[in-house]
C-alpha cells in the first residue's frame, strides 16, 4: 500500500499523560472499529493530537457520526499528501470542548483519485476541497461548487503541481529564477 | 449609547501638541533607527573571510553568489569571495549569523534606492 | 520646449500622483507605502497623492512578485496610464522575486512584466526608504524635464550613531 | 383591461465584481457581489490572485530557509507564520526550547498582534469615513512598530525565531523602556475603545451590520475575531496553549474576549478589547521573563514525524502541518492561513445588507483586506461597463447614507 518512508513517521505517545486522547480513541475504536483502518491510526507524541484513517468510502458516515457524538464542529483545514501509489487526504478537525485535534484520513489509490465530498455537511470545507482537486488532482464527488480557485486560468487541466511526480513541463520554475530585466515591447 | 466628546477632547489637546510629522529627508532627526537595524548588506571584514561558502548556503532567496577574488581584491583562503546580489536579499540576516567568522553585516544603511538592477549588485 | 510644456512638466515633479498596485505581494510593502502616507512621514508633503485609478496616475508603484494570474491585469492597468508614465518596484519580490524565486506561479520580478523605472530594495523597505526612494525619483525626473532647481537645498548631516546612542526617540 | 397595462417594477438583479485591484492595503482578491436595487443577495469570492506556490516552493528549500518563506506568507501575520513553523519543526524534532526564548517568541506575537489590531482599526475607520481617527490610530500604531522594530531590527518581517529559539535577545534596558511604551499605549487604546463605542459616527455605521449568527459561524468555520465576534469560543491561546501561553494561561488574569452582538460591532469591540488584554499578556511576560539561555540547538536533519502545529494569529487561527522525512527538507508543509477560513462565512455577513455596507463588511474579516479597491459595475441588461474605484463608492455609501439613515 504505503512506501516504507511513511510507516516510520509516527510516533505514537504513551498513554500516561495522553489519558483524555486515548479515552477518546478507544472510544471510537469500540464504536466505529470496522471502519478504522489500524495502520494511520494513533494518538500522537505532541499532546492533544489524534490522528484515525478511516476508509475511503465512509468518510461522510464518520463525520457524521463525530459531529452527532462528540461534538466535533470546527473545522480546520484539509491537506493532501503524495505517498507513491497512494494519495492521502487529511481532514483537520478540532473538539472544541475536549480540546482535541482531531486528523481524519483517507487513502485513495493514484489511478482512482475519488471520494465522497463533505462539503455538503461541513460547509467549510468548500474552498479547500477545490484546492485539493487543483492541487493534488483528488477529485471530491459530489462538490456542489467545483471550480478554479487558486491556479491561474491558463493552466492545465492535467497537471497537479503538488504531486511529486510534477517535473515542470514548462520550465516555469526556471523561469521565476530572473538575473536581470527582461526587454519587453 | 453614543454622546459627543470622545473625539473632540482629543482634537482640542493636540493643537497644543508638536506635530507628529518627521521632515524627513532634510532631517532624520526623530525617525527611529535602533541599535541593531538590519539595513544594507556589507562585505564587513574581508581579512577575514576564508570563501567557505556557508553564506551562499544558507541564505532563502540565493541572493549570496561567489566569485573568484579580483586582483585588487583580499584573497581568500579559497579564492573564492561573496557578493550579494542586492535586489533580491530579503535581509533576514540569516548569513551574518551562519558566517563563522563575522565577516559580514547588514549596516545601519537604509535609504536605498536604484534605477537599474546592475547597480543593486554590491561587492 | 515650449512655455507650456514646461509649466506642465514643473507641475508634474511638483505633484505626482502615485497608483499603487499588489501584485501578489505579502502585504508587508503594501503597509508600509500606506505608512509612508500616514503622519509620521506623510509623503503628501511632497504633493504625492495616493489615488484609486491608474487613469489618474503618473507613477505605480508596484509591490509582489507577480504571479501569474496577475500578469496580464498588470500589463492592461499599465496601458491604461497616461503618458509619461513610471514605475517603481518596490521592495525584494517587486525588484526580482526574493525569496519566490523559483516558484512555479510567479514571474520573478516586475521588471519581467512591464517596465521599470527605479527599484527600492528592502523586505520591506521602511517607510523612510519609500519616502527617500520617492524624494530620488523626483530629483531624477526633474532633471529629465530639465526642470531642476538651480540651487541644490543643503542637507543637514546626520549621525546615525549618535542617534542610536541617544535611545528611542519620542513618539 | 387595465391591469393588462400594469407594470410589475422589481429592482433589476445586477453583479458587481469588486476587485482584484487595491490600492489600499492587501491580497488581490474579487468579490462578485449580486444585488437587487441596494440589497445584496448573494456574494461569491475568488482568490488566486496572491498563489504564489509557497508548499511546492518549500519542498525545495532547508527548514532554516522555509523559516523565512514563511514569514513571507503574510506581512502582517510574519512573526505568526515563521514562529509556527520554527515550533512545528521543534515539535517534529521533539526539542524543547529555553523558557526565555518562549517567552520573547509569545512576546513578538502578542506585539505583532497588537500592531495588526490597530491596523485593523485604522482601516475600519477609514471604511465608514472617520478618517480623523484613521490618521489617530495610525499615528499611535507607530509606537508598537518602533517596539517591534527595536526588538527585532525591521519594521514588519522580524525573522525573530529561528528553529530552536530566538535570535536576539531582550536586554533589561530594552525592557524597561518597552514596558514605559506599553503604558503609553494601553491609555491611547482605552480612549480609541472609548470612541469606538461612543462615536456614533462609527457606532452607527456598525452597529447591526454583517450579522453572522452563532450557528452560521460555527457550520462555516469562521475563526478568529470573526468567529468570538458572533460568541463562538475559538481560541487557539486558551483552547491549545504552547510557548508561553501555557503560563499565561495557568497565571488565570487573562480570559478570552466575546461578544454576543454577531455584527461588526460585535467584532470591533472584540478587537479593540482584544489589544488592550495583548498589551497587559506583553507586560506580565515583560516582568516575568526568566533568565537563561535563548537558543537551543537542533540538529538540520530532522527526524520522520508528522505534527500539526496551531496558533492564533491576530485574524485568527493558524495551522501549519508538516511532514518531515529525515532530511533537512520537509516531505509536505500545509499552511491554512485564517482569512482562507473565513471566505466562506463571508457570503453570509454579506447577504441581505446594503451595498453601502459592503466595504466595511469586507473590511470587517480583516481579510488581508485591499480587495475592495476598485469597483466595476456590469449592467446585466445592456452590458455597461463603469468602473468605479472604491473611494468614489465610499462617497456614495456615505451620501446614501447621509439620504436614508439621517443618523449622522
Amino acid at each position: 500500500m504505503s512506501n516504507q518512508d511513511n510507516v516510520s513517521i509516527f510516533r505514537p505517545a504513551l498513554e500516561e499523560g495522553h489519558e483524555d486522547e486515548y479515552a477518546l480513541l478507544n472510544q471510537i475504536k469500540s464504536e466505529m472499529g470496522d471502519i478504522i483502518i489500524e495502520e494511520g491510526t494513533y494518538v500522537h507524541i505532541q499532546p492533544r493530537r489524534v490522528f484515525i484513517q478511516i476508509r475511503p468510502d465512509k468518510l461522510r458516515d464518520f463525520v457524521k457520526y463525530m459531529q452527532e457524538k462528540h461534538g466535533m464542529w470546527q473545522f480546520s483545514t484539509l491537506s493532501g499528501r503524495d505517498l507513491g501509489n497512494d494519495l492521502q487526504a487529511n481532514y483537520h478537525f478540532f473538539i472544541n470542548d475536549k480540546k482535541i485535534a482531531v486528523t481524519i484520513r483517507i487513502n485513495v489509490p493514484r489511478t482512482m483519485p475519488e471520494y465522497q465530498s463533505i462539503t455538503d455537511i461541513v460547509p467549510a470545507a468548500e474552498f479547500v476541497e477545490n484546492e485539493l482537486r487543483e492541487m493534488f488532482g483528488l477529485v471530491p464527488v459530489g462538490h456542489p461548487n467545483p471550480r478554479r480557485c487558486e491556479l491561474p486560468e491558463n493552466w492545465p487541466a492535467d497537471e497537479f503541481p503538488l504531486r511529486k511526480d510534477w517535473q515542470d513541463p514548462r520550465g516555469l520554475m526556471k523561469r521565476s529564477q530572473t538575473t536581470g530585466p527582461k526587454e519587453v515591447k | 449609547m453614543s454622546r459627543l466628546g470622545a473625539m473632540e477632547k482629543e482634537l482640542l489637546k493636540s493643537i497644543k501638541k508638536k506635530p507628529a510629522t518627521v521632515i524627513y529627508p532634510f532631517t532624520k532627526e526623530g525617525l527611529n533607527i535602533p541599535v541593531g537595524l538590519r539595513g544594507r548588506w556589507t562585505y564587513k571584514n574581508p581579512d577575514r573571510c576564508t570563501g567557505c561558502k556557508i553564506c551562499e548556503r544558507v541564505c532563502p532567496s540565493s541572493a549570496i553568489e561567489m566569485v573568484e577574488c579580483g586582483p585588487d581584491d583580499i584573497q581568500t583562503k579559497t579564492g573564492w569571495r561573496p557578493i550579494c546580489h542586492f535586489d533580491r536579499c530579503i535581509l533576514c540576516a540569516q548569513c551574518v549569523e551562519s558566517c563563522p567568522r563575522s565577516v559580514l553585516e547588514l549596516s545601519a544603511e537604509f535609504e536605498m534606492a536604484f534605477l537599474s538592477r546592475d547597480d543593486m549588485i554590491i561587492r | 520646449m515650449g512655455f507650456l510644456q514646461k509649466l506642465i512638466n514643473k507641475a508634474r515633479v511638483k505633484s505626482p500622483y502615485v497608483f499603487h498596485f499588489n501584485s501578489g505581494s505579502c502585504n508587508g510593502c503594501d503597509i508600509e507605502i500606506l505608512a509612508a502616507l500616514m503622519p509620521r512621514l506623510d509623503l503628501e508633503r511632497f504633493g504625492v497623492k495616493l489615488v484609486g485609478s491608474p487613469r489618474h496616475a503618473d507613477i505605480m508603484l508596484i509591490t509582489g512578485p507577480v504571479t501569474e494570474q496577475i500578469r496580464p491585469r498588470l500589463q492592461r492597468i499599465y496601458e491604461q496610464m497616461a503618458e509619461p508614465k513610471f514605475v517603481v518596484a518596490v521592495g525584494s519580490c517587486a525588484c526580482s522575486g526574493g525569496v519566490f524565486r523559483g516558484g512555479y506561479n510567479v514571474l520573478g520580478g516586475v521588471d519581467q512584466a512591464i517596465p521599470v523605472t527605479a527599484y527600492i530594495p528592502g523586505c520591506p523597505p521602511k517607510p523612510t526608504a519609500i519616502t527617500f526612494g520617492a524624494y530620488k525619483l523626483l530629483e531624477v525626473l526633474s532633471k529629465a524635464f530639465g526642470v531642476a532647481e538651480k540651487k541644490e537645498k543643503e542637507e543637514v548631516p546626520f549621525d546615525i550613531t549618535a542617534a542610536q546612542s541617544e535611545g528611542v526617540a519620542e513618539t | 383591461m387595465s391591469t393588462g397595462n400594469r407594470k410589475t417594477v422589481t429592482p433589476p438583479r445586477v453583479t458587481i465584481p469588486i476587485g482584484p485591484q487595491h490600492p489600499a492595503l492587501k491580497e488581490p482578491g474579487m468579490f462578485k457581489l449580486t444585488i437587487e436595487g441596494e440589497r445584496i443577495v448573494d456574494a461569491e469570492v475568488n482568490i488566486g490572485y496572491n498563489h504564489r506556490g509557497i508548499e511546492k516552493l518549500a519542498e525545495s528549500k532547508t527548514h532554516l530557509q522555509v523559516l523565512y518563506l514563511a514569514e513571507r506568507i503574510c506581512g502582517i501575520c510574519s512573526a505568526t507564520h515563521n514562529g509556527n513553523y520554527a515550533q512545528a519543526v521543534e515539535m517534529a524534532a521533539e526539542v524543547e526550547i529555553p523558557e526565555r526564548a518562549k517567552f520573547i517568541r509569545t512576546l513578538t506575537w502578542e506585539l505583532e498582534r497588537i500592531h495588526s489590531h490597530i491596523l485593523w482599526l485604522g482601516v475600519a475607520f477609514h471604511e465608514v469615513g472617520f478618517d480623523t481617527a484613521f490618521m489617530y490610530s495610525w499615528r499611535d500604531r507607530e509606537i508598537v512598530m518602533d517596539m517591534l522594530e527595536d526588538l527585532s531590527g525591521n519594521r514588519v518581517n522580524y525573522s525573530m525565531n529561528t528553529i530552536g529559539g530566538v535570535r536576539r535577545n531582550v536586554s533589561e534596558e530594552l525592557r524597561s523602556s518597552l514596558l514605559t511604551r506599553l503604558d503609553k499605549l494601553e491609555e491611547r487604546m482605552i480612549y480609541y475603545r472609548d470612541v469606538a463605542i461612543q462615536e456614533k459616527t462609527f457606532w452607527n455605521r456598525v452597529d447591526g451590520v454583517g450579522v453572522l449568527e452563532t450557528s452560521v459561524a460555527r457550520a462555516t468555520g469562521a475563526v478568529g475575531p470573526t468567529a468570538r465576534g458572533s460568541n463562538v469560543p475559538v481560541d487557539v491561546r486558551f483552547n491549545d496553549p504552547t510557548q508561553a501561553y501555557v503560563h499565561l494561561r495557568d497565571s488565570g488574569e487573562f480570559e478570552m474576549i466575546l461578544s454576543e452582538r454577531c455584527d461588526v460591532a460585535g467584532r470591533a469591540i472584540v478587537r479593540v478589547v482584544e489589544t488592550i488584554e495583548s498589551i497587559k499578556m506583553c507586560r506580565w511576560l515583560l516582568q516575568n521573563l526568566p533568565d537563561g539561555p535563548i537558543r537551543e540547538r537542533v540538529r538540520p536533519r530532522v527526524q520522520p514525524n508528522e505534527v500539526l502545529a496551531r496558533y492564533e494569529a491576530p485574524r485568527g487561527e493558524v495551522v501549519h502541518y508538516l511532514v518531515t522525512n529525515g532530511t533537512d527538507k520537509p516531505e509536505r508543509w500545509k499552511v491554512r492561513a485564517p482569512t482562507h477560513a473565513n471566505w466562506v462565512s463571508m457570503r453570509h455577513t454579506l447577504i441581505g445588507n446594503y451595498l453601502a455596507d459592503a466595504p466595511i463588511i469586507l473590511a470587517a474579516i480583516d481579510p488581508c483586506f485591499s480587495c475592495t479597491d476598485r469597483v466595476t459595475i456590469v449592467d446585466t441588461d445592456d452590458n455597461l461597463i463603469e468602473s468605479v474605484p472604491l473611494d468614489i463608492m465610499r462617497v456614495r455609501a456615505n451620501k446614501w447614507y447621509r439620504q436614508n439613515g439621517g443618523k449622522f
